[in-house]
């Protein structure tokens, strides 16, 4: 991994990591499921959130990979109902979160989120263009990036009429500076990732 | 020369801080050989003028230790002892004692491992401060003797 | 001129593996004042001991340095080996060469010169004892006991059989305690009120036994054997005299609709009221926050009709002091309501329950008669969710410990619900299954294989109403972590056990120590678990920590022996080391210039004023006294007294001095 | 009040009109907005799950530039920023590190001076401060105050106090002359970000949320999130589909509601900009259930 976003870490297996980067311990977990059954879309995910967990306190770097390839982790909406029930105060949230900019710099994201990723892409690829959202832009570049040209076809014209989409993109004066933090943070990490 | 070795007497009460020390002792935790311990039945028993005359006869550092705040073995004599020991500072002070020489710490009975660490601590403190032997230039023998009216001497 | 003898002990390799014991021994053979030195293999064995006792007698030592483990293992040891040798028990120190030096350093010259250094504070020390004597006090053979649950009950009984007198404290109107509300008890689902009643009887009767309900602790002072209590025994507003307990007044009373708290709210009661049918004593008391003549100024109507006159709405507290030569404390527990829940709806559910709650709707004597039905509408409930843990094991919610009776109680719940009704469907969520007990987990099992009751492995995540429904969300961790939502009509909450919301306040007030739940805290969790750390005070039951029936009978009797042994004997003896004034000649008397800052900070108020006077009783001066039998040697009062009136037995400050001086 | 204003991108373009709503109840309200100059996106779920400091990095500008404007408190409207901003300034706070990073990143100076509010927060102060004696026209309905994630979680952020069932919004719409429903969605997630990559879970979620409403009896759902309310209003159409049912409901933004009680003309407060029309039945809520114009139903018979 490269740790430009976080502090170097000593230990090199997951929960250590999750440790060192969200200050949460996967032991503190029980194993009682409850975030499980308030998370929204546990029955969507391919593992459910207690067993992300369970996946890193074995100890087989096997599972740990595994834990990064899911398509839960990419699913996850930070909602944090998990966290905010969890009696074990485990911020599962928090450990998912780490987990996604894991499995991106490691290279392991799930075919299925593809999507997901390509909206979150497409959505920081509008905001550095411009310093703010331009949501048209937004949605075209992630049809481009899927080819899900159909999807939200029908929305679309509505909100025109109603006068709520531009066609042309907000830009600000602080555009340069927003860029240089762009280049900063999630560039520099791409760039050595590649390197 | 063989490097300093400081002397460091432990004013400890019996309950929490003797204790803890024994436990040390059963966990086999290693610790300095500097310390020499005076049980106390309780924090609450230490007039604090015998620090004073530890220093008087050649203490390097000074550890005072009991129960924690509310655990004292005698509801609250760790309480009283707290109290006075903020009194005594300030006579510390001007009797001329370094105040980096006395350490005032809470270890329970099942602290073994804090115990062995404030004792590594303080004598590598005191080591590093050096001996002690200014005490006479402040405080004479006889003036000792007064405050402390015991008789001094074998 | 002093005659020490030291003893040095290698604790087979303990300590001579790194302290070199015979030049230890040699070394303190100089000391001044040591005229005999030796090291053996086992001090502390048969011929160890034979050592001391032979060389206090042929050596006439006047003291005794025994160089060994910590004096917190063998002093009794030694001392005792020194009585028999013939020299005062007092006069002998253990150095500790083992715990403080040789467990905690290497072999190393500086740890047998730290060895010496031990030995040699020790012997300057012990020049300086002096023989002192054990101090005797009498017994007050009386015990008191606070509440009336089955651990008081249990406890009361077993000392007031054993021959003595029982005091016993109940806050409420009658004893019982929780298990008066049960319904059936696990695991062999014998009648709750069927075992205990016989026994409320028996404490009512017992001639040993004084019973107070409706009253409470104010105030305790004193020491082992000798204890004061005041007790508040608060207005009943009736003479209990002349009361017969006939009914009349609380079938009149016009103020019919208050929430029982014996039926756990699901029932009602009057103002004047006895808490359930079977209470002891059975007679009624006003509640009179609730009564409309106390509070409005009307009424009347219990007075109008009582055939003996027996209504006092005059009645005042009444404050009672009494004796006692022990204490057992017995005030039980509580359970968590359901607004400690979020996310079940923080209690605004009708029909999610307490465990509690489902003892009163199952029990034949409870307000549904014993038909589970649920609250908001009387339904029987078709479906029925139980879940464990609830609050328990949950640090988010404050509670980390385990309240040890649900996993059973919800089994037991269950599998009355399955018993009653037979078409229903009753599932458990829980996370383990906690049943370590004599046939327990035959019990859960049962309920399991044979009412075929729903066992759901995973936590809950929320509670909300549809249609008159509950949505139980859950997950069955067992099965993939599959999300399981069912829809009940009731749901148990098997809440935690907590302690009474004011047993800090009673904790201070007998000062004993309590542990962060607020549990009162034995004296040793193995060894010592019905003694608490002030001497004289015993504890049972479950205001100690959750426990079952079994566990809290066991305990009561275990209380109660330790009560009945301390009152075996008409006086106590106790260690020496107390505090003393200083006394001297015509014409100061002593030192003390009576300004009782001492007596301010002794934590136990062992001091007292005495009064000096001449022959013809004219007052000289008053100074500070002691109390023997109260001090517990803290020394806290030496350490103040600016004059240097009073030393600690046994810690003087001549033998601190010394010791401090042989560094 | 002068109070800093961070309007964020969903403002300028999909929820306008919970823009033009808030400006056209300030005056009533006793607020004055001041914009934060040369403001950028916070970055939303897409920065904090791609990258670290990229989540904290955006916001910290925001806050830098509020600070420089020399404000005070910054009203954030939206539920999804405000969750980004407060976040950022509570980790700033705490982790002393990580503070040095962002400032170096960001280039600008950063004090953590600026408190960070919400709209339902500005809302219920102002209004029990302002709104006595100014309610012309109560809004008279049945509603279902919907918190969804971000006013409610993570607890050391929470705005409202009891954060599985809250109760200030309910407060606030009783003022306005609203009847609050009990209900059992308050704080289920809407689905949030998956909107737009995921609208069949997105519909999945906020179809369970609309039907509880509708089926108690709410006349409209109200909402303080520009997420939220493309996900229950813009996304009706996918919601219908997946659950074969039509609601009708309206939803809306809590200052459209206090507008509409304050008489502020509908276009005004940008009620036309909705996707489901905002209507409610006069007299009898059981007119034909099966008009074909979906936009001329009315609500209340779904069940
Ligand atoms: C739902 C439920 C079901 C249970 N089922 C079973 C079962 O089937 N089998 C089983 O073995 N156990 C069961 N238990 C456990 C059982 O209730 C307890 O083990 C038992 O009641 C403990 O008795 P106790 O005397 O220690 O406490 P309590 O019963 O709580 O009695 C304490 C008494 O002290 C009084 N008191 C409190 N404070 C003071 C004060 N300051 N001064 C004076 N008096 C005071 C109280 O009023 C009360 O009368 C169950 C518990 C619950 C919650
Ligand atoms: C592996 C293990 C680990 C444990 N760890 C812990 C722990 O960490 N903490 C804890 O609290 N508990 C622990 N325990 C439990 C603990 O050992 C028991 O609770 C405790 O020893 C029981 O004491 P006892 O006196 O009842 O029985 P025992 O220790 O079995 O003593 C019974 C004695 O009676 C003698 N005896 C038997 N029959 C007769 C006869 N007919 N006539 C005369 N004498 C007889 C036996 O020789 C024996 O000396 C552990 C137990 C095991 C097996
Ligand atoms: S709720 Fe917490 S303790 Fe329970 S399984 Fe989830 S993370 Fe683990
Ligand atoms: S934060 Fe993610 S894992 Fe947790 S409940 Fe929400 S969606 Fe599920
Ligand atoms: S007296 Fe203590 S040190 Fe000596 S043998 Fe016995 S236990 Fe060991
Ligand atoms: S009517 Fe009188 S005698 Fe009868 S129970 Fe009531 S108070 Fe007692
Ligand atoms: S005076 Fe009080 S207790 Fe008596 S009948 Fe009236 S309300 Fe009941
Ligand atoms: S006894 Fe069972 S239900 Fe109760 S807290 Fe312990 S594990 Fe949970
Ligand atoms: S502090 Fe000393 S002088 Fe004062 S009353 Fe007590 S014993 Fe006497
Ligand atoms: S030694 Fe302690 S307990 Fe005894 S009288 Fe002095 S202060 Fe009180």
């Amino acid at each position: 991994m490269t740790a430009s976003s976080h502090p170097k870490s000593t230990a090199h297996d997951l929960p250590s990591q999750v440790k060192q980067n969200t200050g949460e311990s996967v032991f503190n977990c029980y194993q009682c499921g409850k975030c499980t059954a308030g998370c929204p879309l546990a029955a969507e995910m391919d593992y459910s959130p207690n067993q992300i967990v369970r996946m890193l306190q074995l100890g087989i770097p096997e599972l740990e990979e595994e834990a990064l390839k899911t398509f839960t982790i990419w699913l996850c909406l930070t909602c944090e109902t998990c966290s905010a029930r969890c009696p074990q105060e485990v911020d599962l949230a928090a450990i998912m979160e780490y987990l996604r900019q894991e499995s991106l710099r490691r290279g392991l994201v799930h075919p299925k989120a593809k999507d997901i990723l390509a909206f979150h892409q497409a959505f920081l690829d509008s905001i550095r263009k411009n310093g703010r959202l331009h949501e048209v832009g937004l949605v075209a570049a992630y049809k481009m990036k899927t080819l899900h040209l159909l999807q939200d076809v029908l929305v679309a014209p509505k909100l025109l009429f109603r006068g709520k989409l531009k066609l042309f993109p907000h830009s600000i004066a602080g555009k340069k500076a927003v860029q240089k933090i762009f280049k900063r943070t999630i560039q520099e990490e791409e760039k050595e990732d590649h390197s | 020369m063989a490097e300093f070795e400081p002397k460091v007497v432990a004013f400890v009460c019996n309950w929490c801080t003797y204790a803890g020390a024994d436990l040390t002792g059963t966990s086999r935790m290693k610790y300095a050989t500097n310390v020499r311990m005076i049980r106390l039945p309780c924090t609450g028993r230490i007039d604090f003028m015998l620090l004073l005359q530890a220093f008087g006869h050649g203490a390097d550092g000074i550890i005072v230790s009991g129960c924690h705040p509310g655990d004292c073995h005698y509801s609250a004599g760790n309480f009283h002892a707290r109290r006075r020991w903020m009194l005594f500072r300030e006579l510390l002070d001007f009797a001329g004692i370094d105040l980096r020489r006395v350490h005032f710490s809470w270890v329970s009975a099942a602290e073994g491992a804090k115990w062995a660490e404030l004792v590594n601590d303080v004598v590598n403190q005191v080591r590093a401060l050096g001996p002690y032997d200014e005490f006479p230039k402040r405080l004479n023998r006889q003036s000792l003797e007064q405050l402390c009216s015991v008789e001094v001497g074998r | 001129m002093p005659r020490i003898g030291v003893f040095i002990c290698h604790c087979g390799e303990n300590i001579s593996g790194t302290v070199d014991c015979a030049e230890v021994a040699k070394v303190s053979a100089e000391f001044p004042g040591v005229v005999h030195s030796v090291d053996y293999k086992y001090m502390c064995s048969d011929p160890g001991q034979n050592l001391i006792k032979n060389a206090i007698q042929e050596k006439k030592l006047t003291g005794v340095v025994v160089a060994a483990c910590s004096p917190r293992m063998h002093e009794p040891t030694f001392r005792r080996a020194c009585a028999e040798g013939g020299l005062n028990p007092f006069l002998c120190e253990m150095a500790n060469l083992r715990e403080h030096c040789s467990w905690v350093h290497e072999k190393l010259p500086a740890t047998t010169e730290k060895a010496i250094d031990l030995v040699r504070i020790m012997v300057e020390k012990v020049k300086r004892n002096r023989p002192l004597f054990s101090i005797n006090v009498p017994v007050t053979k009386t015990a008191l006991v606070l509440g009336g649950g089955i651990a008081g009950i249990q406890a009361a009984l077993d000392i007031a059989n054993a021959g003595h007198k029982v005091i016993m404290v109940e806050r409420q109107a009658s004893i019982g305690g929780h298990m008066a509300q049960l319904s059936e008890t696990f695991p062999t689902l014998d009648c709750s009120q069927c075992i205990l009643t016989p026994r409320m009887v028996e404490v009512a009767q017992h001639p040993n036994i004084t019973l107070y309900t409706y009253a409470e602790l104010e105030k305790l002072d004193g020491f082992i054997g000798n204890f004061r209590a005041v007790i508040r025994k608060k207005a009943k507003s009736i003479d209990e005299k002349l009361c017969t307990g006939c009914g009349v007044c609380f079938q009149k009373c016009p103020n019919k609709k208050i929430l029982s708290e014996f039926n756990t709210h699901l029932g009602t009661r009057t103002a004047i009221y006895v808490p359930f049918p079977q209470a002891v004593p059975n007679k009624p008391v006003i509640d009179r926050e609730h009564c409309m003549y106390f509070q409005k100024g009307k009424c009347r109507i219990c007075e109008k009709f009582c055939p003996t006159k027996a209504i006092r709405f005059d009645q005042q507290d009444e404050l009672i002091e009494v004796n006692v030569g022990a204490v057992v404390a017995a005030t039980g527990y509580e359970v968590k309501d359901t607004d400690f829940f979020p996310e079940y709806g923080y209690g605004k559910y009708p029909d999610i329950i307490t465990g509690l709650q489902f003892e009163r709707l199952a029990s034949a004597s409870g307000p549904t008669g014993g038909v589970i039905k649920r609250p908001s509408d009387g339904r029987i409930p078709e479906t029925i969710a139980f879940i464990a843990c609830a609050g328990s094991r949950d640090p988010a919610k404050g509670i980390s410990y385990c309240s040890k009776i649900c996993c059973m109680y919800t089994a037991k719940h269950a599998m009355l619900y399955k018993h009653k009704v037979h078409q229903g469907k009753a599932y458990v969520f829980y996370m383990d299954i906690r049943a370590g007990g004599k046939m327990y987990e035959e019990f859960v099992r049962r309920t399991i294989e044979e009412d075929e009751v729903h066992y759901v492995r995973g936590r809950v995540s929320r509670i909300y109403d549809r249609d008159g429904k509950l949505v139980v969300r859950g997950v069955d961790t067992l099965l993939n972590a599959k999300p399981i939502e069912i829809e009940a009509d009731m749901v148990v909450l098997a809440t935690a056990m907590v302690a009474q919301p004011d047993a800090e306040e009673l904790a201070q007030k007998m000062k004993v120590s309590y542990d962060e739940n607020k549990f009162l805290s034995e004296a040793h969790p193995k060894l010592r678990p019905v003694e608490m750390n002030t001497a004289g005070i015993f504890v049972a039951g479950a205001c100690q920590a959750p426990k079952d029936i079994p566990e809290t009978v066991a305990q009561a009797s275990a209380a109660a022996s330790k009560v009945a042994g301390l009152f075996s004997k008409d006086e106590l003896s106790r260690e020496p080391v107390v505090a003393v004034v200083s006394r001297t000649g015509p014409p100061e008397f002593s030192n003390c210039v009576g300004c009782f800052l001492c007596e301010s900070a002794c934590p136990y108020q062992a001091i007292e004023h005495e009064e000096i006077k001449t022959r013809d009783g004219k007052l000289i001066k008053t100074v500070a006294k002691i109390n023997q039998g109260v001090c517990q040697g803290c020394g806290t009062c030496v350490a103040l007294c600016r004059t240097k009136s009073i030393d600690l037995q046994g810690f003087t400050n001549e033998q601190i001095f010394a010791e401090l001086v042989s560094l | 009040m002068k109070i800093g204003f961070y309007p964020g991108c969903s403002l300028l373009g999909s929820s306008r009109e919970y823009n033009e709503s808030l400006k056209a109840i300030a005056p009533a309200m006793g607020l004055e907005f001041a914009e934060v100059p040369d403001w950028n996106c916070c970055g939303a779920t897409a920065a904090h799950s791609l990258d670290h400091q990229l989540a904290f990095a955006l916001p910290a500008r925001i806050l830098a530039l509020a600070e420089k404007a020399g404000m005070e408190e910054l009203l954030v409207p939206c539920s999804a920023c405000f969750s980004r901003l407060a976040a950022t300034r509570y980790e700033l706070q705490k982790n002393a590190d990580l503070r040095k990073e962002i400032i170096d990143i960001i280039e600008m100076p950063y004090q953590g001076t600026v408190k960070v509010s919400n709209a339902l927060e500005v809302l219920c102060r102002a209004a029990a401060a302002n709104l006595n004696g100014k309610i012309t026209k109560p809004f008279a309905h049945k509603v279902a105050c919907y918190y969804g994630c971000y006013l409610t979680r993570p607890t050391e952020l929470a705005t409202c106090k009891r954060t599985e069932d809250p109760q200030e919004m309910d407060e606030l719409m009783k003022v306005v002359g609203a009847e609050p429903i009990d209900w059992a969605f308050k704080v289920e997630c809407c689905g949030a970000g998956l909107s737009v990559s995921r609208t069949d879970l997105v519909a999945g979620l906020s179809g369970k949320i609309i039907k509880d409403a509708v089926h108690r009896g709410a006349e409209a759902i109200v909402v303080a999130c520009p997420m939220c309310h493309t996900n229950l209003d813009l996304r009706r159409d996918a919601i219908e589909a997946q659950s074969h049912e039509r609601y009708s409901i309206p939803v809306l933004y809590l200052s459209q509601v206090i507008g509409l009680a304050l008489g502020i003309d509908p276009r005004t407060l940008g009620l036309h900009r909705h996707h489901v029309p905002v209507r409610f039945p006069d007299a009898a809520p059981n007119a034909s259930a099966d008009s074909k114009k979906p936009e001329l139903q009315l609500s209340g018979k779904d069940d």
